[in-house]
């Protein structure tokens, strides 16, 4: 049987060789309507990780608690606690961040990202796997986000950060704003991470041949 | 009439202008998951469409009779310990993330047993959707909106009755199924064609996506012109009043 | 103010969980489905990836069926021998002896053999080229522009001077090739042996019409069926039952093999120790593209 | 007494506790007790943090006020001055066709209890969404002193230069006495306002939602400014 992965191992796991929105397909909604802007990918980011990490850690507590049928049914409660904690913190402290994501804060709650580290890995491991495990992803969640704002905002508005970067005659290409734009970005993104990936293991195996 | 015109600009908009998948980004993962046949599609698209109608008519009753401040049931209740006027001023919304996903996840589980039980032969073809269901975010996303219409709005005359939150959720629902279903076309056809190799799969739907999305775009000011054909411009109104 | 409120909160949470929880308990008793627990104990035992290799709709759907006693044990490619066994133990049977399947091309027609041939300037692709009358006399036989070929995962079938050749070390049996194939030449038989006999030639027309566009397709002369009871002529084409397939055959299949006037009957699968020693001193012939190649320009077919 | 021999196929009678751990309320113990700690939690949450998100939204409005009222610069003076303009919210309903529409007025007035002008809320249908107005009127209620756009989900690039100052500025100094029209190249008129490239819809919206504002607000207003005045 293999060994199973130290807490260190899980972290670097969840950044790209299990990236949760390029490896694995998951919690895409997120993914493709706040990444128009660098800021609000960000925020994003973050309140993924806070819910994610917090009811990673609540479940492994609670671990040894857990009924099989009920599982579900408490993950989902312990996440949409602590997403709704979140929106209201956003609301009181970044109110503009808050007024900008609107929806895709409580969306948070049936994001697939979660309630399968809490299925797959927390509700089986130690709290400190557990909390690895949910910094891994998160980075990887964010990276991912990070990326495809980046390439958004840059062409679409020829700034990051909302600082100029390109210079003013770039024209902005404002589809890629809109969401054609999103969609279009995440597929090749998605297409140029395959393309690496089958590359470097084309390459490991001739090495290997 | 004016009642009227509000339903067909709500259902517009949440079928075409403002489609939950190609224009808000809600129920992205079967969109790109269960596209490969139309037949699974449409079935995909017709559960998505009932159990997004069931959640909007619990979330709607919910709010409105519970959570919202002066609610009519927690004001009777906290009438008990306070006075009327602080009792009027109670606040559960904080609640309405939760309630709702847990409405939603029960009326899902519920019409999973209702269906198996007697309708065996609908439960074979679109029951299996129904676990996929819970985690849909067009359906949250659905009573979200419905909460945004209820709560927190200036104009009481704005406040969204069953009847507004009922078209809004169905025709949310039908504007999936339409998304969906055209991909699943693509998809069927896509399969014919010479697609590179990385980009075969998720890929190629998230690029095809993106041009459905930017043909979708084609409705925007659609809602916005019919509301003006619909409704006599009140400058003109204010004019002829005056002559 | 706060008291209320907070208790409020929390009864309203607690009074969900309750209505929740009695409905649904309520539900679960009401809408109770007798399901055989057998099929739950089947469910369990599948794999669960959903895949639809069993060629039902899902795991669920597959363990009704088990259950149901409508689909043999053995049917989950993914969970394999192991799963099979599991489900055997459950239902209270044997795993019948299941033999692996292997996909027999049905054509044996190279590229001088086939007759009556077209250029062709479309696609390089088997499913556009079966659409376009002409491409070649046969419209039964392969037309080795190598669909099975892509459709291989694991490298196992070539198209070598014109016609698709499975390499029996490689296969795994997936199928990929069979389903690929626009003219279904290629099925996938049981392998009962190292190697099997087949008929190379799918074309169901009469002998004069076959000669004319083949130099090797079957002409329907029933020359098999009369030496071999495992032969059936269906269509002017011989097939062989290969449920009845065993070695007390042996005999009368040789004997057809040898009285097959186009050499159609050919034995397939892993090469014998035989053949691999008559060859080895030789260089295997190496993998020849289809060679119908246009004669103008490639870009024009595009309009 | 002797004991009846327990027959092998009769089912033993489940006791007291037994029956107990059968019941779903029971097993889902953990659920309840969930559910409760949240719930309360959250409502603790909420009482900490709601005042603080109210005064957000109201300070979104607030610290826009001045400077639809005065002007950025006189606003930004009065604000180095160290001086704000008090600002008392009023409602106002109008009965049109049959519907009420209720506005919210921002009456403003200088520390020396001066009236310095309206500022009214109004939102309508944009080219894409619900566009949000802020519109500010002099304290007679004849002219317009600005506009802002408090939310908007117009076309980026196009329909959303709504939002630049530039736009915006040809509201100001408009009289509220006829409707403003929108023309496409050099407002010559008075009471015109020139269209946003490619965004004519957004532009007429805007438009729209001021003329109609306007149309309902300045009888009431003007009502209102009489009243005070006295």
């Amino acid at each position: 049987m293999a060994v199973a992965p130290t807490p260190a191992e899980r972290f670097i796991q969840g950044i790209l060789p299990e990236n949760p929105v390029y490896r694995q397909l998951l919690g895409l909604c997120p993914t493709l309507a706040v990444t128009n802007g660098l800021q609000a990918a960000l925020t994003m980011a973050g309140a993924v990780a806070f819910v994610l990490f917090c009811a990673n850690i609540v479940t492994s507590t609670i671990r040894h608690l857990l009924k099989p049928h009920l599982r579900i049914v408490i993950f989902t409660l312990i996440i949409a606690t602590f997403v709704t904690i979140t929106d209201r913190f956003l609301a009181a402290y970044m109110y503009g961040m808050s007024k900008l994501l609107g929806p895709y804060i409580p969306l948070i709650i049936v994001n697939c990202i979660i309630i399968c580290r809490c299925e797959v890995c927390a509700s089986r491991q130690s709290v400190f796997a557990a909390g690895a495990d949910a910094l891994g992803q998160a980075t990887g969640f964010a990276l991912a986000l990070v990326s495809i704002a980046a390439v958004r905002e840059l062409l679409g508005s020829g700034m990051l950060f909302s600082v100029q970067v390109l210079p003013e005659s770039w024209p902005n290409w404002v589809i890629m704003i809109l969401p054609p734009g999103a969609f279009m970005t995440l597929g090749l993104l998605v297409g140029a991470v395959n393309w690496f990936e089958q590359r470097r293991s084309e390459q490991a195996e001739s090495e290997r041949g | 009439m004016l009642y009227f015109t509000d339903i067909i600009l709500i259902a517009l908009g949440a079928a075409l202008v403002n489609n939950f998948v190609l224009y808000y980004f809600v129920g992205i993962c079967p969109f790109i998951g269960v596209s490969r046949r139309i037949d699974m599609a449409i079935g995909m698209g017709f559960a998505v469409t009932f159990v997004i109608s069931i959640a909007a008519l619990l979330s709607w009753t919910i709010t409105t009779f519970i959570l919202m401040p002066g609610a009519p049931l927690s004001k009777f209740v906290a009438g008990w310990f306070m006075p009327p006027d602080a009792a009027a001023k109670v606040d559960l919304t904080i609640l309405s993330y939760v309630v709702y996903i847990f409405a939603i996840a029960s009326s899902v589980q519920f019409v999973e047993m209702y269906v198996r039980r007697f309708y065996p032969s609908l439960y074979r073809s679109f029951g299996v959707f129904l676990p996929l269901i819970t985690t849909n975010c067009a359906i949250l996303f659905a009573c979200l909106i419905i909460f945004s219409h209820i709560v927190g709005v200036d104009n009481p005359a704005d406040v969204w009755d069953l009847g507004k939150s009922l078209t809004l959720a169905v025709f949310g629902g039908v504007g999936f199924t339409i998304a969906i279903t055209i991909m699943a076309g693509i998809r069927e056809e896509l399969e014919l064609c010479d697609v590179p190799q990385s980009l075969r799969g998720a890929g190629i739907t998230l690029l095809v996506a993106g041009i459905l999305a930017m043909a979708f775009m084609g409705f925007t000011g659609v809602d916005s012109g019919l509301k003006k054909a619909m409704t006599p411009s009140p400058v003109q109104a204010q004019q002829s009043s005056r002559e | 103010m706060i008291w209320v409120t907070v208790s409020l909160a929390a009864a309203t949470m607690v009074g969900m969980a309750v209505t929740m929880s009695y409905i649904l308990g309520w539900a679960n008793r009401a809408f109770h489905v007798d399901v055989d627990s057998r099929v739950e104990a089947v469910i369990d035992a599948l794999p669960g990836a959903n895949c639809g290799g069993c060629g039902y709709v899902g795991c669920s759907d597959y363990a009704e069926a088990v259950v149901a006693g409508k689909a043999p044990v053995s049917k989950c490619t993914v969970g394999g021998d192991s799963c099979a066994a599991a489900l055997a133990g459950i239902m209270g049977v044997e795993v019948a002896q299941s033999w692996p399947y292997r996909p027999i091309v049905h054509c044996g027609a190279h590229y001088d053999d086939r007759l009556d041939r077209a250029e062709y300037h479309g696609e390089k692709k088997c499913s556009a080229a079966n659409l376009v009358a002409g491409v070649q006399g046969c419209t039964y036989g392969c037309l080795g522009f190598g669909d099975c070929e892509r459709a291989c995962e694991f490298d196992a079938i070539h198209v070598i001077d014109g016609l698709a050749t499975v390499d029996y070390e490689k296969c795994v049996g997936c199928g990929a090739c069979a389903k690929a194939c626009p003219r279904n030449i290629i099925t996938m038989i049981p392998f009962k042996y190292e190697r099997m006999l087949a008929v190379t030639c799918s074309n169901k027309d009469i002998g004069d019409e076959v000669k004319v566009v083949c130099k090797v397709g079957c002409i329907g002369c029933r020359a098999c069926s009369r030496f071999c009871s495992l032969f059936h002529m269906e269509e002017n084409l011989p097939a062989i039952d290969y449920d009845k397939y065993c070695g007390d055959f042996m005999e009368e299949l040789s004997k057809a093999v040898q009285k097959c006037p186009r050499k159609g009957l050919v034995l397939m699968g892993k090469p014998s120790p035989r053949d691999q020693e008559a060859v080895s001193d030789k260089t295997l012939p190496r993998v020849i593209e289809a060679d119908f190649k246009t004669t103008v320009d490639d870009t024009e077919w595009w309009g | 007494m002797s004991m009846k021999p327990l027959h092998p196929m009769e089912p033993i009678e489940p006791g007291k506790l037994e029956r107990l751990k059968r019941n779903y309320l029971v097993q889902a113990w953990l659920v309840l007790m969930l559910a409760l700690f949240f719930g309360a939690a959250l409502a603790g949450v909420h009482l900490e943090l709601a005042p603080k998100i109210a005064a957000n939204k109201t300070n979104e409005t607030y610290v826009k006020i001045p400077e639809i009222i005065l002007g950025s610069e006189l606003a930004e003076e009065l604000a180095q001055q160290g001086e704000a303009l008090i600002v008392e919210p009023h409602t106002v309903a109008v009965e049109k066709e049959q519907r009420r529409i209720v506005y919210t007025i921002y009456e403003a007035s200088y520390p020396d209890g001066k009236l310095a002008g309206w500022v009214a809320k109004s939102s309508g249908q944009g080219y894409a969404d619900k566009i949000e107005l802020l519109i500010g009127f002099t304290p007679s209620v004849d002219t317009l002193t600005g506009i802002f756009v408090l939310d908007q989900k117009e076309t980026p690039g196009l329909g959303n230069k709504i939002i630049t100052l530039d736009w915006r500025q040809q509201f100001s100094n408009l009289k509220t006495l006829q409707p403003i029209e929108v023309t496409k190249g050099g407002a010559s008129d008075p009471n015109q306002v020139d269209a946003i490239t490619g965004a004519t819809i957004s532009s007429r919206s805007v438009t729209g939602i001021v003329n109609n504002a306007v149309a309902d607000l300045r009888g009431p207003l003007t009502a209102m400014a009489n009243a005070r005045g006295k």
